[in-house]
């Protein structure tokens, strides 16, 4: 038991140091292909929270998603807007500051409200693994949930042809929107 | 049955409206797809639910509830039954076939036609099922202000659209205000919108005089849509005006607005002052009957007769319902009279829907080939539009009456009723299937297909350059004709399927009075 | 047997096929088209005739209730409107007669058809279709087991009546077939004419069904026939009236539309605008006979209204029957086309139908129906040959040379003569059918004539007064004359003398699918009227005598042979007939006709058909026309629209005024100061709009910050 | 391998079934991480070799050892003597990683991959999504190598990569989702456990499509576009040597293997076959036996289709994924999909029958449709080439 | 389970705010992309950990958590589409840079 404790402990550790610290660098990094990397670097600390919060479908998502789709997509697109992103350039705009600041009191104004309020753990018993099957979260969605799937399913749809008229150039040239598609 | 029948039937036309009105204009042939398929699944559901209701339609079938407005204590609240089945089917069907033949002969600004014809659909499809006073109301305001635009904009030049299209708005408008007047009277004694609740509850009841008044402003508003004459002046105008499809769709169910109206409101509403006033009423029905049929033959446009003979026609539904109406004190009327002339009314609106959007879809056919509709201008058409000269036929006998076709059941059944119930009133109306045969043999028939063909008057009307479609009827329009003939001929040859349910329809409305 | 009962309503069917294969699919290919017409005409007489054999061997009981079918057709609250299919004696004296005399004139037609057409004529296989609905309706009819579908055959009749009366009216006129454009113009008015005064009729007989379905809720023949439903009928009083009359003076109404009987007998001769076999097979054999049946059928009715409270309802068939007859007979003196006698002659035999049975008696009308079917058909069909050969003539004299480019008509019988000798067997079947007609013995004619005089003469008689009868009497005497005069002027017209013309003189025999037809058609005009020989002892009496038994107020005994009726008759005729042919038999062209200069101004009155016409046009049609052109104005330019219109424009006024007020006052001053006064305001604000997507989020997200503090602590 | 626990733990009693458990994993890891790869490289480069050879009637490598036996680990100690280059621009860091991560991500798809009966890395829930996901690492990899080598063939060839990786992955999805369907589970063992006749044999289409997809999620001849060496040198490798490009070899002959093997498991039956079963150590032993001929079979067809087939266009190779084989796919759903749902025969025996007519019904139309359109488009190239003479 | 809630929460607080801070910092917009998908990942840490901690026998957290990742799915496809088309016209991803909108 302790040692499960420990290991767990020592996950969340490593894991928030990659989340966190792959975050800072997301929004403090020079160069922006390296952002994106380090995106990569926080969403994979992210997919490690699901596999310690025991969500592993969830975590197969996540890097499905958000590391095989979303994450290229982006790199995709740093890499067709490449001209303007020379090296040295300044990142950060002239509001900054009052953005930290504000960032800052909101984190502030959150942690607070978060230990100061009690929370309605749910007893010992159901605290234990809840191995959800992949099939009953399946039946889920399109059971009770059918609506709002359905509506994520447009919305994608809407998303990936909305994409494809915007990212299509004038001309006759194949579109390089194609490749969202891939989520 | 828990599914949403009535609630598809009503809304996939307007759903169909909004993808139409958002897809781009350039792309007319997606467009005119489109339009056209969406009308298709409110045809197909109609049919079904038809099918399916037709034996026990007495009652009010495939009822949906739902709280809509709580504060006006108003309810989405829908339900059909064997007299509303047939128009809406009818109303699916015409609209159906409305929108393919538009497929085919509308050019300009094709989105906002089909767009507006399908959010008609929804209006009228809207009056039909609609069982709450202010749904009621509200889709009978849907449908007017498409018409109005369908007239206007795409009317002929030469036809004055413009004046016709704000003549039939303003008159309809004055009867559906007084209407809602009426009605916001009814709810204020009964307390409900609800129209087959109300009957029971006696709307009006305290008040002879605000009930009589009530009772005129409801028959105004359904009287000017019958069109009843002397209310019916915007009738030729908006028909003549109007492109072809919107002709049909006007003569085909609009005016069965009315007649829907009369049958399913104001009978059960006021069945006592309805009595009471049913003679001047049948003197109406009467000057409708033959003044309309008057008129149609001193006329030397086409579209404009065809649009006089609704008047006429009409008035044999009107001559029907007041045969009910009038007898309702009599305890027990001689062998069912009062449910065949009841019967006859609703089929007749069934069957003028089909027979005249018949007439007006053949209308556009001569005149989509030469641009007049001038009965003089044509003649001997017979041999050298064969096709068009056999279904133009059996549409016209349809229309006068001939036996083993749709027209004549219905009349048979209104005379039938009427004979027994209001003689004298018979006897006079009796002159109109007379006349109509006279103006229609007379001024259609032999004006456009017998005589001599002249080639020369021929070359002055039609240019081939401007039709791409065969001379005689192209396959587009006959498959629009097919339907609306098949069902005369079914109508006429057996009209047992058709009436099974308007009988028991009007056999438990009257039982109800 | 009761199997092949269940096979009647095949009989209308197979045409009824017929006429929707050739409209559907073969309506491009001529000779295919004619013989699926003939094939399901010839199934139906097969199996009509099978059928005429299965009730006559089924014996007495059988032609009185006879066989019936049911179909539940109508629903009508909660009863349901049946229609159905019955034969019975008088059925089958019809389904012998009908199919086949229809066969026959379809074979005729085959030829007829084709000739001087072009031969690709479209209008060919069109032909073939209408006949073929028009049997079906004819056959329809007569199998019918109530008046729902007797009415809708009547009417389909009346429909093919209409279009094949107008069959040429899309002709052009052509030199080439003697065609005129006023010919063109005449078909199609004599169309028209003819639907809408039968229309009236059928508006009369519509209106007497549907009251008879209100009072007793049923139209089947046999359920109102009985006792009590003919009472309680007699019991309602209708229009100061017993309904029962009033309903049988309606259905008569009917029956003189189609049976062209005074007064709506004026569409008949006009008709003959249509093909001869149209004229032969509709106008004189099958369609107009229906108004006849028609009373026959409900004969209860008639005398049901004639039993109780005096009210004539029999009697008005027998005047009018009576009218009819000396009308037509004597207005066929005066005629010069060849069809149009024929037509004259059809309209006063069948005014002789409706005396037999305004008489009471049943038989002696439909056997005069039967046999008068046969020979008139024969007359029509000869008739159409005769036209035919000097058609045929002015080609040939055309070709030669003679009489090019002069116009006439080849119906005209002025301009024939001696064609004997050019068409020998038309001529054989020309006058049998006359003879026929005259009622020589013992032509089929003698037989049914004089049974209907015979009749007469009985209840004269029987009575002793100048009662109705006896009137009826004389008229039909008087008739047999003038028709036996007419027809003597006709045969010496067409038959003997000299050519008058090069048409006739080139005339030749038509070809043998028109004169076998004609042969057959002849040999029954000889023999058919001993189905009902007194001497045979009436078996058409037996067959279909009792068919009205359940009424129990008709009461058909067979009238015994009466020498002196016939006698009398059989002189007027032989006299009428030498008359008239010896008047006639020497006519040459441009002489004075001798019945002109013996009557004098009777013959123009004759010849302008008693003016009967003229007065209609003046006293009904141009009123109509007028009426109507008097309702529109009153709609588009006298009151009603212009009063829309001024209600128009009396808001447009108003609106007027209230522009100017609301421009002038309320626009200036409130509308547009308070618009200033934001567009000041707005000048100021907008300077908020940096355009920088950051710049709101960072409003954003300090506005959320503020408002969570607030709501967390405060 | 839980077999192999209890062993251990019965065995050596101080063992506790944890620990057992850990030792059992971390040592099947290294065989995983460590040695696998480099036998399947080793003997997969010269099956490759051999095969090809054959194929254009020559004999292939046969100096190192008999019948030239050793030649990969000649190759293998040559690349590995060879001077690592590291071009004065790049993205130092990133362009060190690419390598790893296109390896890992390859090697990380055995952990699903049920090789034996009971031998499985992982048995997830969702296993077979879990190889989808993980293969979107390596178009990351490829991303990386591409952009840090700072070089435009290189760049081109990223490109050129990742448009072919996405477009193809969906074929694939759809054809793991049919088998998933019939299946009806994600889990590897479930998959196997479901194929009582092999998927091939009933899904015969969403096998083809499987391949082919594999064939060019892969990289291989005639889908070897990433690294066309007339167009672009050699795609985003171009920049790399020694060490660093072989790690992007033997990542490419992992793939290679775990594709297979996959094809293996999805369609094959994975390692079923007679006397195969976890219940004894032959059993095991016979699963792995077939578990490699299958395999071995799949890549040989692989092989076989390269030494065949000639290299197509990228816009060619684009519009075969996009408007063949997704629709194909996409409608080979939707079929199998009722088949599975018919009333009586979705659930007896005769699926299995349904499922195949279901495909080649599928196959037959799109083929149909497609000579249409094929035909209706040459003849307006025709027109069109008319009308420009 | 080992780590309390609020840490869970905590960490998702951090990670939102450095989302929040990229978001409103960045110059460049890919950049702020970027922060947004960092806002949507500390989001669905926050759903699953209050799933796994208050109702781990529900399904409403993780199916909440997959559609959220729909949903960053859809937005940055449609995003860096915009953001591609700007550039296409304006030769510019700096967000400052774009301000047609400006008074």
């Amino acid at each position: 038991m302790i040692i499960e404790h420990a290991v767990q402990i020592f996950a969340f550790v490593i894991l928030t140091l990659m989340t966190l610290g792959g975050g800072l660098a997301v929004v403090t990094s020079r160069n922006l292909f390296h952002a994106a990397l380090f995106l990569i670097l926080s969403l994979a600390g992210a997919m490690g929270y699901y596999v310690l919060l025991d969500a592993g479908f969830l975590a197969v998502v996540q890097l499905l998603i958000y590391i095989g789709a979303i994450s290229i997509l982006i790199l995709f697109s740093i890499m067709l807007t490449r001209g303007l992103m020379m090296p040295g350039q300044v990142q950060r705009n002239e509001q900054w500051w009052i953005a930290a600041l504000v960032v800052f009191l909101t984190f502030v104004v959150l942690v607070v409200t978060m230990w100061q309020t009690v929370w309605p753990i749910a007893d010992t018993e159901a605290l234990r693994a809840p191995n959800i099957a992949i099939a009953q979260l399946g039946a889920a969605l399109v059971g009770p949930y059918a609506i709002p799937f359905e509506v994520i399913s447009a919305l994608l749809l809407v998303a990936l042809v909305g994409a494809i008229v915007l990212a299509r150039e004038e001309g006759n040239q194949p579109a390089r929107a194609d490749a969202e598609t891939g989520e | 049955m828990n599914f949403p029948f009535l609630t598809l039937i009503t809304f996939i036309p307007l759903l169909g409206a909004v993808v139409v009105a958002l897809m781009p204009g350039k792309h007319e042939r997606a467009l005119k797809l489109v339009a056209v398929l969406f009308s298709v699944p409110s045809l197909v559901l109609a049919l079904i639910a038809w099918l399916l209701s037709a034996q026990a339609a007495g009652e009010m079938q495939l009822l949906e509830e739902a709280v809509w407005i709580p504060t006006l204590n108003a309810y989405y609240r829908v339900g059909v039954d064997g007299i509303s089945l047939p128009l809406v089917f009818l109303t699916t069907l015409l609209t159906t076939l409305s929108l393919f033949y538009s497929a085919y002969t509308i050019k300009k600004r094709v989105k906002e036609f089909f767009a507006l014809f399908l959010l008609l659909e929804t209006g009228m499809i809207g009056v039909f099922v609609a069982l709450d006073l202010i749904l009621f109301y509200i889709f009978w305001e849907v449908g007017l202000v498409p018409m109005f635009l369908l007239i206007g904009i795409w009317g002929q030049p030469q036809d004055r659209p413009q004046y016709s299209a704000i003549k039939f708005f303003l008159y309809t408008l004055v009867g559906s205000v007084a209407m809602l007047l009426a009605f916001i009277a009814i709810y204020l004694t009964t307390g409900t919108w609800n129209i087959l609740q109300i009957p029971s509850l006696k709307p009006l009841a305290g008040n002879p005089a605000l009930a009589i008044a009530a009772f005129w402003a409801i028959f105004l508003a359904f009287a000017i849509k019958v069109p009843s004459w002397p209310f019916h002046t915007w009738l030729p105008d908006a028909h003549t005006a109007a492109p072809t499809a919107g002709s049909v769709v006007l003569a085909g169910v609009l005016l069965k607005l009315g007649g829907y109206g009369m049958i399913r409101i104001l009978l059960p509403f006021f069945p006592d002052l309805f009595r009471q006033f049913a003679p001047w009423i049948g003197v109406l029905a009467l000057i409708s009957m033959i003044y309309g049929a008057l008129v149609s033959m001193a006329q030397w446009d086409l579209k404009r007769l065809i649009a006089y003979s609704s008047v006429s026609h009409m008035g044999f539904f009107m001559l029907g319902l007041v045969a009910a109406a009038a007898s309702l004190d009599v305890a027990n009327p001689v062998l069912n009279s009062r449910a065949i002339a009841l019967n006859g009314a609703v089929l007749q609106m069934f069957n003028h829907g089909i027979i005249t959007g018949g007439l007006f879809f053949l209308v556009g056919v001569i005149y989509e080939r030469t641009h007049t509709r001038d009965l003089k201008a044509f003649g001997g058409l017979s041999a050298k539009m064969p096709v068009y000269y056999g279904v133009m036929l059996m549409t016209a006998l349809a229309s006068l009456g001939l036996p083993g076709l749709a027209g004549f059941i219905s009349e048979f059944m209104v005379f039938r009723g009427a004979f027994a119930l209001i003689p004298t009133y018979a006897i006079i109306g009796i002159v109109a299937i007379v006349l109509g045969a006279a103006y229609i043999l007379w001024k259609i028939i032999q004006h456009v297909f017998l005589g001599e063909f002249s080639e020369e008057r021929w070359q002055k009307i039609f240019n081939p350059a401007h039709w791409h479609f065969s001379l005689d009827m192209a396959r587009f329009e006959v498959i629009t004709m097919a339907p609306l003939l098949f069902f005369m001929v079914l109508v006429g040859v057996y009209p047992a399927p058709v009436l099974n349910g308007i009988n028991a329809a009007t056999t438990a409305l009257l039982a109800g009075l | 047997m009761e199997f092949i009962f269940n096979l009647t309503p095949l009989i209308p069917l197979f045409p009824l096929l017929a006429f929707a294969i050739i409209v559907l699919f073969t309506h491009r290919h001529n000779r295919l088209s004619s013989s699926i017409a003939i094939g399901g005409i010839a199934l139906s007489t097969a199996l009509g005739w099978t059928l005429v054999l299965a009730t006559i061997l089924s014996g007495e009981h059988a032609w009185a209730e006879g066989w019936q079918l049911r179909v539940p057709w109508l629903p009508a609250g909660t009863t349901v409107l049946e229609l159905g299919f019955a034969v019975d004696g008088f059925t089958a004296a019809m389904l012998f007669m009908v199919p086949f005399v229809c066969l026959m004139i379809f074979i005729y037609s085959q030829g007829y058809m084709k000739l001087g057409q072009p031969d690709q004529d479209p209008r060919y296989a069109r032909f073939f279709a209408y006949i073929s609905l028009f049997a079906a309706g004819m056959l329809g009819l007569v199998v019918a087991r109530d008046l729902v579908l007797l009415f809708i055959s009547w009417e389909v009749m009346g429909l093919c009546s209409y279009l094949l009366i107008g069959f040429w009216s899309f002709r052009k006129a052509d030199s080439e077939h003697h065609i005129d454009a006023a010919q063109v113009v005449r078909a199609r008015q004599a169309a028209l004419k003819a639907f809408i005064t039968t229309r009236i009729g059928d508006v009369l007989l519509f209106s007497g069904i549907a009251l008879l379905y209100s009072y007793t809720g049923t139209l089947t023949f046999r359920e109102l026939f009985r006792p009590e439903t003919l009472e309680t009928l007699q019991a309602i009083s209708l229009l100061g009236m017993p309904a029962v009359t009033v309903i049988a003076l309606l259905v008569f109404g009917g029956a003189v539309g189609k049976s062209a009987q005074f007064p709506l007998h004026v569409w008949l001769p006009d008709a003959m605008e249509g093909p001869t076999p149209v004229s032969a097979l509709i106008h004189a054999a099958t369609m107009v006979a229906a108004g006849v049946y028609l009373v026959a059928r409900t004969l209860p009715l008639f005398i049901a209204g004639f039993v109780v409270a005096d009210a004539p309802a029999l009697h008005w068939v027998a005047v009018i029957g009576a009218i009819t007859a000396l009308l037509g007979a004597t207005v066929g003196l005066a005629q010069d086309d060849i069809k149009r006698v024929l037509a004259y002659s059809t309209i006063s035999q069948l005014g002789y139908m409706m005396m037999g049975l305004g008489l009471g008696s049943l038989v002696a009308g439909i056997f005069h129906l039967l046999t008068h079917a046969f020979f008139k058909a024969l007359l029509f069909l000869s008739a159409g040959s005769v036209i035919h050969g000097v058609e045929h003539g002015a080609h040939i004299a055309a070709h030669n040379g003679h009489g090019h480019g002069e116009h006439f008509s080849p119906n005209d019988m002025k301009i024939m003569g001696g064609l004997r000798h050019r068409m020998p067997r038309t001529f054989v079947a020309y006058l049998a059918g006359a003879l026929a007609l005259v009622g020589i013995v013992p032509f089929a004619g003698f037989w049914s004539k004089d049974e209907i005089l015979a009749e007469a003469f009985h209840l004269w008689r029987a009575d002793g007064t100048l009662n109705l009868p006896f009137w009826v009497w004389l008229a039909g005497t008087l008739g047999a004359f003038f028709t036996a005069l007419y027809m003597g002027r006709q045969l010496g017209l067409v038959f003997w003398g000299e050519p008058r013309h090069a048409a006739a003189r080139h005339a030749h025999e038509s070809p043998s699918s028109m004169t076998v037809p004609l042969i057959v058609l002849a040999l029954f005009a000889l023999l058919f009227g001993f189905v009902n020989a007194p001497f045979l002892g009436n078996p058409l009496h037996h067959l279909m005598g009792n068919v009205h038994e359940v009424s129990e107020v008709v009461h058909a005994e067979a009238i015994p042979f009466n020498p002196t009726v016939a006698g009398i008759s059989t002189v007027l005729a032989v006299a009428g007939l030498l008359l008239g042919w010896s008047l006639y038999r020497n006519y040459r062209a441009g002489q004075v006709e001798p019945f002109q200069a013996a009557l004098g101004p009777v013959f123009t009155v004759l010849r302008n058909k008693y003016y009967i016409d003229d007065l209609y046009q003046w006293a009904i049609i141009r009123p109509a026309v007028w009426l109507a052109n008097f309702c529109f104005n009153i709609d588009d330019r006298w009151i009603i629209d212009p009063f829309v219109d001024l209600v128009g424009a009396a808001g447009r006024a108003a609106s007027d005024i209230a522009r100017v007020l609301d421009s002038g006052v309320i626009d200036r001053w409130f509308v547009e100061g308070t618009a200033q006064l934001f567009n000041a305001a707005g000048r100021w604000l907008r300077y908020s709009e940096t355009g920088h997507v950051q710049n709101y989020l960072l409003v954003v997200a300090v506005t959320i910050l503020l408002l969570l503090g607030l709501y967390l602590y405060f | 391998m839980e077999a192999l626990i209890d062993w251990l733990v019965t065995t050596f009693p101080p063992l506790s079934e944890g620990l057992a458990r850990f030792i059992v994993y971390v040592l099947y890891s290294a065989i995983l991480a460590f040695v696998a790869p480099v036998i399947i490289v080793v003997a997969y480069t010269y099956m490759e070799r051999k095969v090809l050879a054959r194929i254009q009637d020559r004999i292939g490598p046969n100096r190192a050892g008999p019948l030239g036996i050793f030649q990969g680990f000649a190759d293998a100690i040559k690349m590995l003597t060879k001077e690592d280059v590291t071009p004065v621009c790049a993205d130092r860091v990133v362009f060190n990683l690419a390598p790893i991560l296109a390896t890992i991500a390859a090697i990380l798809v055995f952990a699903v991959l049920p090789v034996a009966p009971g031998v499985i890395g992982a048995d997830l829930q969702a296993g077979i999504l879990y190889v989808v996901a993980v293969g979107a690492l390596s178009e990351v990899a490829a991303l990386m190598a591409g952009w840090s080598s700072r070089n435009k063939f290189a760049l081109l060839g990223a490109y050129r990569a990742v448009a072919q990786l996405i477009a193809y992955e969906i074929p694939i999805v759809l054809a793991i989702l049919v088998v998933v369907m019939v299946a009806g589970s994600m889990q590897m063992s479930a998959i196997v456990a479901a194929q009582d006749v092999p998927f091939v044999l009933v899904l015969p289409v969403a096998f083809l499509i499987f391949l082919v997809a594999s064939i060019a999620e892969i990289g291989r001849s005639p889908f070897d576009l990433l690294e066309a060496e007339s167009e672009i040198v050699a795609g985003f490798h171009t920049e790399y040597s020694g060490m660093k490009f072989a790690f992007f070899f033997i990542g490419e002959y992992m793939h290679l293997f775990a594709s297979a093997g996959i094809a293996t498991t999805l369609f094959l039956g994975g390692w079923r076959g007679p006397f195969a079963g976890p219940d004894s150590w032959l059993g095991v032993l016979l699963g792995f036996i077939y578990f490699v001929i299958k395999t071995t079979a799949v890549i040989w067809v692989m092989m076989w289709v390269r030494g065949t087939l000639f290299r197509i266009r990228i816009d060619h190779l684009l519009d075969f994924a996009w408007k063949f084989l997704v629709p194909l796919g996409l409608i080979l759903v939707v079929t199998v999909a009722v088949a599975l749902k018919l009333p009586v025969i979705g659930t007896s025996g005769l699926r299995w029958v349904a499922l195949l007519v279901a495909n080649v019904v599928t196959a037959l139309l799109m083929m149909l449709s497609v000579s249409i359109l094929a035909r209706r488009s040459r003849s307006a190239a025709l027109r069109e080439v008319a009308g420009v003479e | 389970m080992a780590i309390p809630l609020p840490w869970w929460l905590t960490v998702a607080a951090a990670l939102f705010a450095i989302g929040l801070y990229g978001v409103l910092s960045r110059r460049n917009a890919i950049g702020v992309l970027l922060g947004i998908e960092l806002m949507l990942n500390a989001a669905n840490i926050n759903l699953v950990a209050f799933w796994r901690y208050i109702t781990p026998q529900a399904l409403t957290g993780q199916v909440f958590a997959i559609f959220v990742i729909g949903i960053a799915a859809a937005e940055a496809a449609a995003g860096l589409a915009i953001i591609i088309s700007a550039y296409r016209r304006r030769r510019t991803v700096v967000v400052d840079e774009l301000d047609t909108m400006r008074w």
